[in-house]
């Protein structure tokens, strides 16, 4: 038959529909998920936020008020250090209420919290999925030995107590080095340990796509042409790994979000007076008693943010793949 | 929709197999109908995606308490099945009617041994306890050819070869001793010496046991010397139909046609293809207008426009041959005789 | 080739062949987390400029003369190349190690991890003594989660697209999605401090003084644990059933006429849970080796409360300590994993 | 610093008339120990907020029951030779007893000391270098042995002159005059130890390099207390201490739990001071500290140890709960909270750099992070109120309200040649909150006079080794400002002072004195002071040390540290003991 198998997709039902090029049916298909188009639009809003948070011209926190770092002494309570009013200091004002003890504004230090957040965790990401597409690719594509060297250093790295490690490794940390002091050090060493940890994540699964896409006639079809090993990976194998690299580091990101919360939240992420989540969230455990809301914002702002992400992925994943669903 | 039982041991009535999706309505069976007497061999022939192992499942009642929406009617020995209810179809499975399917190391369950897996299939229909039902697997692989069933019993679908595990599956299939044996691309997965050895087994156990059957297949060269009637299948309905003889030298469906050149003969080079059909099955949400065949057919603008705006019906040509096609009848033998026919003999 | 294989059951030789390849693969793989966390904590150290008398520094009290910070180089041989130095923390985790702790010299039979620089205890008894509150949470909400995960996932998958599907689905996707940090310490405000329902943080007591507060101590950190992975594993199972229902041979199980609820609990159940096994024992070995966030959250003293304290006291011998010990039971679970994968699915034993 | 302790005393007035409402001056009930049972209860209703602050609240003498302590943290060690923190110099008196202590008093008359093991306070001779100490006789150990002097000398000798305790202070060994003396566990022979002599078993006579006018303040640290040498197991000995007190060891599993019964070989007739009411005391350790607080409210347990106070949701409640509120005193502790400003990194070398500091520094904003005025009084000088020899004074007056004078910062920014402010950077110890919190507020402040902050975290660890308390690091990574606390190992200007402002300490590494003072006249004072054996005069030098410190601008106290201690209404015989700024431990007892 000249009826060429990949052109149909078949269902469970032996259904087959007509063959449309895989992106528009996963462009309809995300365009019927309701849940996930709720997710991209909360991430692409909550990335603009994050972008235009401080910039330009003190960006949208100064056009709402208060500076993430100034302290407002005068509306804390002294005796008890919580905010004075209910709801913690929640005004016109100060949306968000107050930080207790120095009363800093938390709406601009969760806007300013974003920032960090977000750009951790798009940048880990990014490292994560170079790294993982190239080891997984080297590791599928030439098998053997190659395979073997790196599917053992995945086994390695996932046999690291990673948390452990990545506290350990940010508590020992120089002042400066490789040229960058104070928090864009820290910020490259959060965004390089992240990235660097899960590499092995995106890897494996290029490494899967990429062993059964060797085996497909394209391949060696390219091959008997004469094709090299390079232009193989980069021209025939990469464009067929592009769904599911993006499908698995849209996913990535919210965990990501979550590891770079977590390092803050054990003190080892951005230095004060820089607003991190998980940094409020520290200071948090000294006053959710007397001051809740100062817990439940910043736990909203992750929560938010990472369902948004998990939605949107989700939603990618099902598009894209259909049978995962 | 309550019709005489009919006489036949297996008849279908205006089957459909619809399935709502969230890109349409599949429409993988649409109005199929047929007849099977005990003994005999049905081929159903059709390219992936033709409703040819739809109808099959929904034979078994395997669509039933999916999505599938059913309508029609199958009579089985007198029964009418897509009205009855689940329970009592499951009870029929297996004994009364059973299926061999297609790639047997999927459709075995990798976890279990093949005798367990026998067993069971045994146990569901007969009172009998594991060391006679395990017997009784024994016996029933031996009988299928496989060598030292006794030490084989206990081993995994994976330590089988392919022909092995075809054969084990046949095992499976037949353990009940089933009246109506479905077999869906019985041997896809094999090489030829193997598939002729299968095909052999089956038609010899479908003597033994006087059972219907009905291979399904996208090979016509596989049912050429089993089948008693072929059935054509496009787009989820029939094309053509009647008896080997009427496919193989009076074949009147231009698809029909192009499935017999694509047919592999020893005389020829295996990758060559005598008639190619051009394009891609069609789709079964936006089934084309007209003629499903149409935009693949050659001779579509032979038939005055009807091609594209009307949906030709399956008509009698001679004595139980039927044909779905907007040609006339002269026309198609004078193509089938004076274009097709010297070409394929040509080579 | 499976077909090549001799027929019958695999030898019991190939089996043990098996089992010893993966016990020397887990213990050269220790080895190398040994090595590598070693280096992390007393290379990179060095390579930035601390030197041996720094290292000792943490060892001498906040009035150290420099002769007592040369009397703690000595005596912990500081001044040793670092390959030395791994010798003998290794040879100390395998025979043992003595120490001078005051008038007599005190023994640290193995495995000696060291001793603390804080309170000058050896590291292994404290982590002996940790662990228990650490098994306690991490077996505890194990169960849980493996329970109701797992079931949750399995009846989504057979009510797909049903509310209670789409409700599951969206509890779980949230349970996913929140910190635990977080969700520990709403519980906690809510159930402790608002309700006083439980009691709060801190009050973990071990099962053998008092069972029942052992229990209620435990209760909102083993809910709190259980229900980001309860939400993950629901998740996994409910993808990993959809998958096997859509399997050959599912299909091939109800055309025998086998009851749809021997299909699901027989076929389906055993091919899905194979996988979902396995990340548990994963899981599971890394909870084991200290549920960090879990533990700080509740204020509970376990192996990852003792690491937390440790890294932010810089106390070295403990961090590496429980490091390697988590790696440990990593490992461990890696081994367990395997060697239950070779018994449950046929297939691998032979790969 | 980390771990200190001590003393407080004098000004204790002016303490009196800053932090409490009424009853000034020195303590009443002290010994009154005569009421029964009925006046306890009346007494516990009655009992105001502070109240034991200058009496005795819910006295007793009923014996008996369990009294229950809880530590958030684990101690360095529970052996009296070898921990360096405040609430341990002060329990460990349980079961240790050193040749002197403090007389058992609330108010001034506490930071009196009174003889323990010794007969007499410390005879010292004509050239001050040597005091002499006769021992009781009769003391014995829990085993029934008698106390022998060479057990006092074996004691200074472990936990001064070995490389294995190395928690507590080491002042004998900086001023005995031993030698190059390897300590006991080097050198077996005890004889060789030459800075401590004991002609016969009651007699201790310590040599010293140089008078040391303050001598019986070091002889009431718990170092002084008997070790039977066959009994030392070195870092061990927590487990198992010998007691001399009137409680004894009955288990201790380190870092968990020590339980301590009554010593029936403590003799009350030898003892000035301590008490023996409960039959067992408990003490948990690395218990989780909001729920000491609600175990505190609840009377499940009696006591905090560290005696720290109450935590910040703790706080709340007391606040806004009168009843409650009457059942906490606000103390004084020995610590000082400060920043203080490197003499050495640019451009803090210069002394008007350093005045813009004082003056810009928003004083309110960086008590906050303490609690507020709960937490602490703004504070102007080195040494704290309760110090022997403080006298009240403010040189850099920022404000009525002490929320800064920026007019005066930026003069003083000009006049330092950085009229428009600088880049600089404040060191803090990361895993401190509260101290995070100060270098926050600090950087707030001083934005506002166009001086930029940096904050940079240390691991409080290594803080002093590695860190702040290293010249070269401070140095090379520009630390101008360090935020640090501390506490008098003894509550006199000498006690409190010395290590953080002589020249001369200034260390390699574990240097206290960050800010690198170096000043001639404030050593020389330092000296004459030590010198001076006259307690008045001595006293006035003090201050005259603080007032010199304070010209540098170097020295920035935050707050002078104050904490929120509960006294669950079970507790009985409370008082707070000025020296410790926490309740007499010695005292307690518990209703049944």
């Amino acid at each position: 038959m000249e009826a060429k198998p990949e052109a149909v997709l078949e269902g469970a039902g032996g259904k087959a529909i007509e063959g449309r090029s895989l992106g528009r049916i996963a462009w309809m298909r995300l365009k019927r998920d309701k849940a996930a188009i709720i997710g991209a639009f909360v991430v692409l809003f909550l990335t603009l936020v994050a972008i235009f948070a401080e910039r330009p011209f003190g960006g949208l926190i100064a056009l709402f008020g208060d500076s993430p770092n100034i302290p407002n002494n005068d509306l804390i309570d002294p005796l008890t250090s919580a905010p004075i009013g209910a709801w913690g200091g929640i005004s016109l004002e100060h949306p968000f209420g107050l930080e207790p003890v120095n009363g800093r504004d938390l709406f601009a230090r969760i806007l300013s919290g974003a920032q960090i957040s977000l750009l951790v965790a798009f940048l880990a990401t990014l490292l994560s999925v170079v790294v993982g597409s190239l080891m997984g690719v080297l590791a599928g594509f030439f098998g053997g030995w190659v395979d073997t060297v790196i599917s053992r250093l995945m086994d390695v790295f996932l046999a690291f107590p990673l948390l452990l490690f990545a506290i350990a490794i940010v508590g020992a940390l120089p002042d400066r080095a490789l040229g960058l002091s104070g928090n864009g050090l820290r910020i490259a060493v959060i965004v390089f340990i992240i990235g660097f940890f899960s590499w092995p994540y995106i890897a494996r699964i290029v490494r899967g796509q990429t062993l059964s896409l060797r085996e497909r006639e394209f391949v060696d079809a390219a091959r008997s042409l004469g094709a090299g090993n390079g232009y193989i990976i980069f021209r025939e194998m990469l464009p067929n790994l592009v769904a599911p690299i993006l499908v698995y580091a849209t996913l990535l990101i919210p965990t990501n979000i979550l590891f770079e919360a977590a390092l803050s939240f054990l003190g080892v992420g951005v230095n004060e007076p820089q607003a991190s989540w998980g940094g409020m969230l520290t200071r948090a455990v000294d006053y959710y008693q007397i001051a809740p809301h100062f817990m439940i914002v910043p736990g909203l702002a992750i929560f938010i943010t990472v369902m948004a992400f998990n939605l949107l992925g989700d939603g990618l994943r099902d598009a894209l793949d259909p049978r995962a669903r | 929709m309550t019709s005489p039982a009919p006489e036949a041991f297996l008849e279908l009535r205006d089957l459909r197999i619809h399935f709502p999706t969230e890109d349409g309505l599949v429409k993988s069976v649409d109005g199929l109908s047929y007849k099977l007497e005990r003994g005999k061999t049905l081929g159903i022939v059709g390219e992936s995606g033709s409703g040819k192992s739809v109808t099959s499942l929904g034979i078994l009642g395997l669509h039933k308490g999916g999505r599938a929406k059913i309508s029609g009617e199958i009579w089985l020995d007198g029964e009418e099945l897509v009205g009855a209810s689940a329970d009592h179809v499951r009870t029929l499975r297996g004994k009364k009617m059973a299926m061999i399917f297609q790639d047997p190391l999927s459709a075995m369950h990798p976890y279990y041994s093949v005798g367990a897996q026998i067993v069971e299939a045994y146990r569901i229909h007969h009172k009998v306890s594991k060391a006679v039902a395990r017997k009784h697997a024994i016996d029933m692989l031996g009988r299928v050819g496989i060598p030292q069933p006794d030490r084989r019993v206990d081993d995994f679908p994976h330590q089988f070869s392919g022909g092995m595990r075809q054969r084990a599956m046949i095992a499976m299939a037949l353990s009940c001793d089933p009246e109506l044996l479905i077999a869906d691309e019985p041997t896809t997965a094999l090489d030829v010496t193997v598939q002729a050895q299968i095909l052999d087994l089956m038609t010899d156990l479908q003597r033994e046991f006087n059972s219907a059957l009905i291979i399904i297949t996208h090979d016509l060269g596989v049912v050429a010397e089993l089948s008693d009637d072929i059935l054509v299948m496009y787009g989820g309905k029939c094309v053509e139909y009647g008896s080997a003889e009427d496919i193989f030298y009076r074949p009147e469906h231009p698809y029909t046609w192009g499935l017999l050149g694509s047919m592999p003969r020893l005389d020829r080079e295996p990758t060559e293809r005598l008639l190619p059909i051009k394009g891609t099955p069609p789709s079964l949400i936006n089934v084309p207008s007209g003629c499903a065949f149409n935009p693949r057919c050659v001779y579509a603008d032979r038939t005055e426009g009807k091609s594209t705006s009307q949906v030709p019906e399956l008509l009698e040509t001679e004595g139980g041959h039927l044909v779905r096609c907007h040609l006339p009848r002269t026309e198609r033998r004078s193509i089938w005789d004076n274009e097709i026919k010297p070409m394929m003999e040509s080579t | 080739m499976p077909g090549s294989d001799p027929p019958g059951h695999p030898g019991r030789t190939i089996v043990v062949a098996f089992i010893v390849r993966r016990v020397i693969a887990a213990v050269l793989m220790l080895a190398v987390v040994s090595m590598a966390t070693f280096a992390i904590f007393f290379l990179i150290p060095r390579a930035l400029g601390q030197t041996p008398e720094g290292m000792a520094s943490r060892y001498v009290g906040r009035d150290a003369t420099p002769e007592a910070i040369q009397g703690a180089v000595k005596r912990l041989h500081l001044d040793d190349p670092l390959i030395v130095q791994y010798g003998r923390f290794a040879k100390g985790i395998v025979a043992g190690e003595d120490y001078s702790l005051g008038p007599k010299k005190a023994e640290c039979p193995a495995p000696c991890f060291g001793f603390s620089f804080n309170n000058n205890q050896p590291v292994w008894p404290t982590l002996v003594d940790r662990l228990p509150a650490t098994l306690s949470l991490a077996l505890g909400a194990a169960v849980l989660w493996l329970v109701t995960g797992v079931s949750i996932g399995v009846v989504s998958a057979l009510k797909r697209g049903s509310v209670l599907d789409r409700a599951a689905m969206t509890v779980a996707l949230a349970g996913v999605s929140l910190p635990i940090y977080f969700t520990g310490l709403v519980s906690l405000s809510v159930f402790a401090y608002t309700l006083g329902i439980f009691p709060g943080g801190g009050s973990y007591t071990p099962i053998t003084e008092n069972p029942v507060m052992w229990f209620q101590a435990l209760v909102l950190p083993w809910i709190t644990l259980a229900f980001l992975y309860a939400a993950l594993y629901a998740r996994l199972t409910r993808a990993g059933m959809l998958e096997t229902m859509g399997e050959d041979y599912i299909r091939t199980a109800r055309a025998k006429g086998l009851k749809e609820s021997t299909v699901v609990t027989k076929h389906a159940l055993r091919a899905t849970l194979t996988p979902i096994l396995t990340i548990f024992g994963l899981d599971l070995g890394l909870l084991l080796g200290g549920a960090v966030l879990t533990e700080s959250t509740f204020s509970i003293q376990g192996v990852g409360k003792l690491v937390i304290d440790a890294i932010r006291g810089n106390d070295l011998p403990v961090v590496l300590g429980v490091t390697l010990f988590a790696a440990f039971f990593i490992v461990l679970a890696n081994l367990i994993v395997d060697i239950l994968y070779a018994v449950v699915d046929p297939r691998v034993r032979l790969s | 610093m980390r771990k200190t302790n001590a003393l407080a005393l004098a000004a204790l007035g002016t303490v009196l008339t800053m932090g409490l409402a009424a009853c000034g001056g020195t303590a009443g009930g002290g010994g009154n120990t005569s009421s029964g049972n009925n006046a306890t209860g009346d007494a516990a209703s009655a009992a105001k907020h502070n109240d034991a602050y200058t009496k005795v609240v819910n006295p007793s003498d009923a014996k008996g029951g369990t009294l229950k302590y809880a530590l958030s943290d684990e101690p360095d060690s529970m052996d009296p030779g070898n921990t360096y923190y405040a609430w341990n110099w002060n329990f460990s008196r349980l079961y240790s007893r050193p040749l002197m202590t403090y007389t058992a008093q609330p108010g001034e008359a506490g930071l009196k000391l009174v003889p323990d093991l010794a007969e007499a306070p410390g005879e010292v001779s004509a050239d001050g270098k040597t005091w002499t100490y006769k021992l009781k006789k009769g003391i014995k150990y829990d085993d029934g042995t008698e106390v022998k002097a060479a057990d006092v000398k074996y004691a200074i000798a472990r936990s001064n002159f070995t490389d294995e305790l190395t928690d507590g202070p080491k002042y004998f060994a900086q001023y005995l005059d031993s030698g190059d003396y390897k300590g006991p566990y080097k050198d077996k022979d005890l004889n060789n130890f030459k800075g401590v002599e004991t002609p016969d078993d009651y007699t201790v006579v310590f040599k010293l390099k140089a008078p040391f006018s303050e001598f019986d303040f070091l002889a009431a640290n718990p170092q002084s207390a008997p070790v039977p040498q066959a009994k030392d197991t070195g870092v061990d000995y927590e487990k198992a201490v010998v007691s001399t007190g009137p409680y004894k060891f009955e288990s201790h599993e380190v870092g968990k739990q020590l339980n301590l019964v009554r010593n029936t070989n403590w003799d009350p007739a030898t003892d000035s001071v301590r008490k023996q009411l409960p039959d067992r005391i408990e003490v948990q350790f690395k218990q989780n500290a909001e729920d000491i607080d609600n175990r505190l409210i609840a009377g499940q347990i009696q006591v905090d140890l560290a005696g720290t106070g109450l935590q910040s949701a703790g706080r709340a409640k007391i606040v806004n709960d009168a009843k409650l509120k009457d059942s906490t005193d606000n103390p004084f502790t020995p610590f000082n909270r400060y920043a203080m400003i490197s003499t050495k990194v640019k451009p803090f070398d210069n002394i008007d750099c350093r005045k813009a500091v004082q003056y810009a520094t928003d004083k309110v904003a960086t008590q906050a992070p303490w609690g507020g005025p709960l937490g602490g009084e703004i504070g102007t000088t080195a040494m704290t109120p309760t110090t022997v020899g403080y006298k009240a004074f403010d040189l850099y007056p920022n404000g009525a309200d002490h929320k800064g004078d920026l007019a005066k910062a930026k003069e003083a920014l000009a006049a330092c040649g950085q009229p428009n402010g600088f880049e600089a950077n404040v060191a803090v110890r990361g895993d401190r909150t509260k101290e995070v919190q100060v270098a926050e507020a600090l950087q707030a402040s001083l934005d506002r006079v166009g001086i930029k902050l940096t904050i940079k975290k240390y691991p409080s660890g290594d803080w002093s080794a590695q860190y702040a308390g290293k010249p070269d690091f401070v140095h090379k990574n520009n630390l101008g400002i360090m935020i640090a606390g501390w506490g008098a190992d003894w509550p006199s200007g000498f006690g409190f002072l010395s290590q953080i402002v002589d020249g001369r300490f200034i260390k390699a590494s574990g240097n206290y004195n960050m800010m690198e003072l170096n000043d001639p006249s404030v050593n020389e004072l330092l000296d004459k002071g030590i010198q001076t054996t006259d307690a008045t005069a001595r006293n006035e030098i003090w201050a005259q040390v603080d007032q010199k410190v304070m010209e540098s601008a170097a020295f920035m106290p935050f707050v002078y540290e104050k904490t929120l201690i509960f006294r669950p209404s079970n507790l009985t015989n409370v008082y707070v003991h000025p020296a410790w700024g926490m309740y007499d431990y010695t005292w307690l007892g518990v209703k049944q």
